[in-house]
C-alpha cells in the first residue's frame, strides 16, 4: 500500500452519470476487487473517496465511477494531465488463486466495474467466468467483459436492453462452483440467499463509507460472525456466510 | 539541515522530539500509517480510545463528511485495555516515540481499574478522555460538568504511576472551569478538544444520519473554536496543555503553540492526507527557519 | 409553478410567506441586497444589530476568512434605537415582508428601555440578541448563564409588547437550559445559533488577528453543531425555534426544519453569494416538490 | 451594481506572483477606482475577493492581480472559457469629473492597475497626467500607462529599473492640482503628509477585509474625520484629509 500522485490521461463520460478515469501511477499493485482512495483535490474535501480497481495494466490503473455527489462531481472535471492521489491498493480483493472450474460474476450498478479486472484474472486463471450484469437503464462496461467472459447475461429494470427485470432472476447459482458479487446490497443479499440454498460458495463486496481506508478508524466496522470487520481492511470482500445481514 | 531549528519540547517531564503527536482514534495503534511513513519520526503517538473491556462500538453509519470536517460515531470500538497491554503496546513500542495509551470509560470504577492496569504497563503516558457518556448520569458525559470530572479525575490520580493527560471536551459548560478542575484534581497536563457534539440528517430518508443521532465532529472546521478555547486555558493553568483540533498545516501547529500549547496533535488531517504526520513535520521544521524561530520552545504563549 | 408547495409558516404567531429569513449583521437593513434583488421575496428581515446609543464597533480587522466559515468582530456598529425608529424601519417597511428588529445591550436597563421604544413603534418582531458582554458582570456575557439570560429576558417581556424571539449563543453553558430559562421568562420564540466564540493568529505578527483576541466564528463550518443545538433545543421547548448556523443550501434548510426548526435564517452565505436568499428560495420549492413535500410545515420535527 | 457570470477570456502571469484576467461579461458599468468582489469557486472560500478595476472596456473587464493567499491562487488556475463571478461595480471610485488641471497618480505595488483606468480617464478629460509607480523590483503595467500620461517616473526598491528608492522620493506634489495615490499605507501616508504640506488635494484609495463588498456587513468599517465609513461602500477613495491615520 502506498500513497501515490497519478496523472491522468483519459476521464471520460460514458453514461448520464457514469464516467471512466485512467491514470497513469507507479507501482500498479492492484488485485482484483481492490479499490483506491482517490482525491482530486487539496482539503476541499476532507476525505478520500473509495473507488474500486476497475482494470489494473502495466503503468495504470482504469476506474469507473458513478457521479453522486461532490467527491465524484469534482473528479468528473479532471482533465488529461491533471493529478490525482491515489491510495492503495487496499482491502482484500477476491481470493481468484483459490478460485477453481466455474464461476459466476453478479455486479449491480457500480458494483459491475470491480468485477471486470476479477473476469480478467479468473479467466487467465483458467477458471470459466459468466457475466451477470443487471443494469438499471443504460449499459456501460459490457465491451469490457466480452473477452473474459463465457456467456454473458444483461438485464435492465425495464427491458431497454436485454432481459426486462431483474438480474438475480437469470442467476442458477447451482451450476456454479463459486459465486463473486459486487453491487446494491439489496442484489447481494438475494444472490447470497440463492447461493446458500445450493451450498455455493459466495463472496459478496461490500460497501461502507469510510475515512482512512487503510484500517486505522474503524469508520468502516461492520459486525459478522468472526466479529467486528473493518470492510476498508478485512473487506471489501466477505463470505456470504459470514455476513450478518 | 534541520539542526538549526529545535523542534524538541517536554510535556508533564516526558521529552518528545517534536510537538507533533498522532491523535487517538484516527491512527489505530500506528502499524497501519507504518506501511506509509516512518511515524517513529512524530514526537508521539496516543493510541486508539481503549475502554477497560473490549467494545463492539455503534451499529449504523460511523463517520460523515462536512463543511471542511467530519463528524464520527465509531462509539470507542476497542480491543479493551488487557489485549492492548498485552499486543499493542510492543507494537507502538517498536516506533520509538512517546507512547500515550488514550483511556475511556463509563463509570467511575472502570476508570480507575483500566488506569491501575495501564500503571503497570510499559506505556509512557495516559490520556484520559472524559467525553464518554457516563452511565450512571443518565448517559451525560463525565466531561460537561466540572465537579463530574474533577472527581473523575481525582480517582484516577490516586491510582495512576505515570504522568496523566486529561482529555477535555469542547462540550464543557466552561472550558476553563474544567481545565481547572482538572489540574486541581493532578492532571500532569491537558489535552483539548475533543469532538464538538453534532448532528446530521437525511433528507431523503428524513432520519438523522448516525444511530445515536448526535455524532462528534472534528476537522478544520472547528479549528477556530478549538484555538480559542486552547488561548483560554493556557492563560489560566499551569500544566501543560496539548492543542488538538482542525491542525491541518504546519501554520495551524504554531498558531496553537503562540496560543500557549505546549505540543498539539494531529487527528482528522491524517484521512485528508495519509502522510500528513511526515508532511506537516517537515513544513514545520521549514517554516519556523522562514519565520526566525530557532527553538519552537520561544514562541510559546507570546498570543 | 410554486403553488402545489406550501412554504408559508407563522412564528409566534405571525405568518411569514416562508421559513428563509435575512440573519442580522449580515443584511444591513436590506437595502443593498434589494438593489441585487426584490429582498421582499423572503420571509422576513432582521435588521443588523441595535444598541440603545449609537456604537462605532471595533477597531482593528473585523472580519477574516476560515475553512468554510468566517470570524466577525464588528462589535455591533449600528446607528442606534432611535435612528433606526426614525428611518430604518421606513426603509426596511417597504419590502413588504416581515420586519424584525435585532437589539443587543450591554446592561440591564440598555435592554429595558431600547425594548420599550422598539414597542411603540412600527416593527414586527423583536429579536433579543443576548451574546453581549454584559458590563456589570466583567464582560461575560448574558447569554452564557442561563440564571442571567432568564432575568434579561424577563425585564424584557415586562415592557415588550411586540412578539419577543430571544437569539440564543451557543457558547451557552447548556443551551438546552439556557433555552428553558428563555421560556420561561416569557420568550415567544427563540432562534439559535449567534456566532461560536473563536480566535485566529497572525503567525508572521505573532499576534492575534482581532484586536479583540477572539471573535465570532460564522458560516458552513458550523452548521452540523447549529443544527445539533436546534435539534436538542427543540425536544424540550413548546415556543418555536428559528434555525440559523451555516444555511447555504435549500438542502440545509430542510435539515434544519426536519429537526424541528419553525423557520431558518441565512447569514454567512449572503457574502459567499449575493443571491443567496432568492436562490436558495427557488431551490427550497423545488426540492420539496422532488422530495414529495407539498406543505412544509408537515416535515417539521420529523427527526 | 449587479451579480454577473462573466467568462474569462485570457488569465496571463506577467512577473513571478502579478497576473492580469480579462473577463467579458455585460454590462461593463465601472469607472476608475471602482472595484469588483470576485470568485472563481463556489463555497470552497466563504468570501468573494475585492480586485480593482484595471481597465474597463466595452464588453470586458480587466483584473490584474497579485497572488498572496488561496484565493488569488485559485484565481490563477482560471483558464479561458472558464467562468467567474463578478459582484459590483462596489465603491465610490475617483471622483474624475471633478478633476481639471495636472494630476500626479501615485502608485505602489497591486496599488498601481487601479491607476491605469483612471489615467485614462482623467486623460480624455483633458486632464494633465503623470504616473509616479513603485515596484518592488519587476516591473508591471508599465506600457498600459504610457498611452495617457504625460510625464512617468519608476522606482525599484534596489534600483533594478528605474529610480532607486522610494516613489515618493520623486514626487513633488506642489506641481499638481491634485493627486490620486494607491498603494501600501505606509506610501499612502507618505503621500497624504507631502500632500498637506503644500496643500494639494490627495485621494488616497484604501484596502480593507471585507465580507459582503456592498455596505451591509458593517466588516470594512474605519474611522474617519466625518465618523465611522464603509471602505467598500464610502470608500474606498478617502480625501487624505478625512483619513485618522
Ligand atoms: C470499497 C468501495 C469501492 C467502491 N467502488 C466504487 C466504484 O468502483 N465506482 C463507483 O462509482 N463507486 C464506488 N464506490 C462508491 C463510492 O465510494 C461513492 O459513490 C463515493 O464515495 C461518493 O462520493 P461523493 O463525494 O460523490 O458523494 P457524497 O455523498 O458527497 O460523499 C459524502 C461522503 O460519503 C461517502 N459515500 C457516499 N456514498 C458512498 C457509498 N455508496 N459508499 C461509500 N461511501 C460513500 C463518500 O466517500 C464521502 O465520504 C465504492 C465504495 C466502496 C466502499
Ligand atoms: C478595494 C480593494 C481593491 C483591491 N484591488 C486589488 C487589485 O487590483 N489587485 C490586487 O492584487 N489586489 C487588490 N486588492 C487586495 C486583494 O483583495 C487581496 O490581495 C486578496 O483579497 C487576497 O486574497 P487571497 O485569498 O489570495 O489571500 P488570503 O490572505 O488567503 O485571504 C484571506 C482573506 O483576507 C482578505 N485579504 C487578504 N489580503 C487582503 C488585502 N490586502 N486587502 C483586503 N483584503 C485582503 C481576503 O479578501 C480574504 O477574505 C484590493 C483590495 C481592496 C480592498
Ligand atoms: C474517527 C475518529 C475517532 C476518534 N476516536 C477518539 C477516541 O477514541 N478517543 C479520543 O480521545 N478521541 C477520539 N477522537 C478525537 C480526536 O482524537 C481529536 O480529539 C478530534 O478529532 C479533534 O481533532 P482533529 O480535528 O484534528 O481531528 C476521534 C476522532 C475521530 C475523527
Ligand atoms: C458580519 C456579521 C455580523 C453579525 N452581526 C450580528 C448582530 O449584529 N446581531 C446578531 O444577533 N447576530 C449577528 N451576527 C450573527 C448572525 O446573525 C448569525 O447568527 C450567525 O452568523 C450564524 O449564522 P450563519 O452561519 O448563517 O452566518 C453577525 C454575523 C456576521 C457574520
Ligand atoms: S475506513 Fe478507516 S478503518 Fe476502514
Ligand atoms: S465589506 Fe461589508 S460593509 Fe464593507
Amino acid at each position: 500500500m502506498k500513497y501515490l500522485v497519478g496523472e491522468v490521461s483519459v476521464n471520460q463520460q460514458i453514461t448520464d452519470d457514469i464516467w471512466v478515469v485512467r491514470v497513469s501511477c507507479e507501482p500498479v499493485e492492484a488485485k482484483a476487487g481492490q479499490f483506491y482512495m482517490l482525491k482530486s483535490w487539496d482539503t476541499e474535501q476532507t476525505l478520500m473517496r473509495p473507488i474500486s480497481v476497475f482494470k489494473a495494466e502495466e503503468g495504470c490503473l482504469w476506474f469507473m465511477y458513478r457521479v453522486v455527489g461532490q467527491g465524484t462531481r469534482r473528479m468528473s472535471f479532471l482533465e488529461k494531465g491533471d493529478a490525482i492521489r491515489l491510495l492503495g491498493p487496499c482491502g482484500n480483493g477476491y481470493p481468484c488463486e483459490q478460485i477453481k472450474g466455474r464461476v459466476a460474476l453478479v455486479g449491480g450498478g457500480v458494483g459491475i466495474p470491480p468485477l471486470c479486472e476479477t473476469a480478467k484474472t479468473l479467466q487467465r486463471n483458467g477458471v470459466t467466468v459468466d457475466a451477470y450484469l443487471g443494469y438499471r437503464d443504460v449499459l456501460f462496461a459490457v465491451e469490457d467483459f466480452e473477452p473474459w467472459c463465457t456467456d454473458m447475461f444483461i438485464s435492465t429494470e425495464k427491458g431497454e436492453e436485454g432481459y426486462k427485470g431483474f438480474i438475480t432472476d437469470l442467476l442458477k447459482p447451482e451450476q456454479y462452483d463459486v459465486v463473486l458479487t459486487c453491487g446494491p446490497e439489496v442484489m447481494m443479499r438475494k444472490v447470497a440467499a440463492m447461493c446458500a440454498e445450493h451450498d455455493v460458495t459466495c463472496y459478496c463486496s461490500l460497501e461502507h463509507r469510510m475515512a482512512c481506508g487503510i484500517g486505522a478508524c474503524l469508520g468502516c466496522s461492520i459486525r459478522t460472525k468472526s466479529g467486528m470487520k473493518r470492510v476498508c481492511k478485512d473487506g471489501p470482500v466477505f463470505l456470504s456466510t459470514e455476513l450478518m445481514w | 539541515m534541520d539542526n538549526d531549528v529545535n523542534l524538541s519540547v517536554e510535556v508533564a517531564g516526558v521529552p518528545f522530539k517534536n510537538p507533533l503527536i498522532a491523535a487517538s482514534g484516527t491512527f489505530g495503534f500506528g502499524e497501519e500509517y507504518h506501511e506509509l511513513y516512518d511515524v517513529g519520526c512524530l514526537g508521539g503517538i496516543c493510541s486508539k480510545g481503549l475502554t477497560l473491556h473490549p467494545k463492539d462500538g455503534n451499529d449504523g453509519i460511523r463517520v460523515w463528511e462536512t463543511a471542511s470536517g467530519m463528524m464520527n460515531s465509531v462509539g470507542l470500538q476497542n480491543p479493551g485495555v488487557e489485549a492492548f497491554i498485552e499486543t499493542g503496546i510492543a507494537q507502538m513500542r517498536r516506533f520509538g516515540n512517546v507512547l500515550i495509551a488514550n483511556m475511556g470509560g463509563h463509570s467511575m470504577e472502570d476508570y480507575v481499574t483500566g488506569a491501575t492496569m495501564l500503571s503497570a504497563s510499559d506505556i509512557d503516558m495516559l490520556e484520559l478522555n472524559i467525553s464518554c457518556p457516563n452511565v450512571k448520569s443518565g448517559g451525560m458525559a463525565f466531561g460537561i460538568k466540572a465537579e463530574v470530572a474533577e472527581e473523575v479525575v481525582r480517582a484516577v490520580r490516586k491510582v495512576c504511576t505515570k504522568p496523566l493527560i486529561v482529555k477535555l471536551s469542547p462540550n464543557a459548560e466552561n472550558i476553563v472551569e474544567m481545565a481547572l478542575a482538572c489540574e486541581r484534581a493532578g492532571a500532569d497536563a491537558l489535552s483539548l478538544v475533543n469532538t464538538f457534539q453534532a448532528m446530521a440528517i437525511d433528507i431523503r430518508k428524513r432520519k438523522p444520519v448516525f444511530n445515536n443521532v448526535y455524532a462528534g465532529l472534528s476537522g478544520a472546521a472547528i479549528k477556530p473554536i478549538a484555538l480559542r478555547m486552547v488561548h483560554a486555558v493556557c492563560k489560566q493553568v499551569r500544566v501543560p496543555v496539548i492543542g488538538i483540533g482542525g491542525i491541518y498545516t504546519a501554520e495551524d501547529v504554531l498558531e496553537f503553540i503562540m496560543a500557549g500549547a505546549a505540543a498539539v496533535q494531529l487527528g482528522t488531517v491524517n484521512f485528508n492526507n495519509p502522510l500528513a504526520g511526515r508532511e506537516v513535520l517537515d513544513d514545520l521544521a521549514q517554516l519556523c527557519r522562514r519565520e526566525g524561530i530557532t527553538d519552537i520552545n520561544e514562541i510559546r504563549g507570546v498570543c
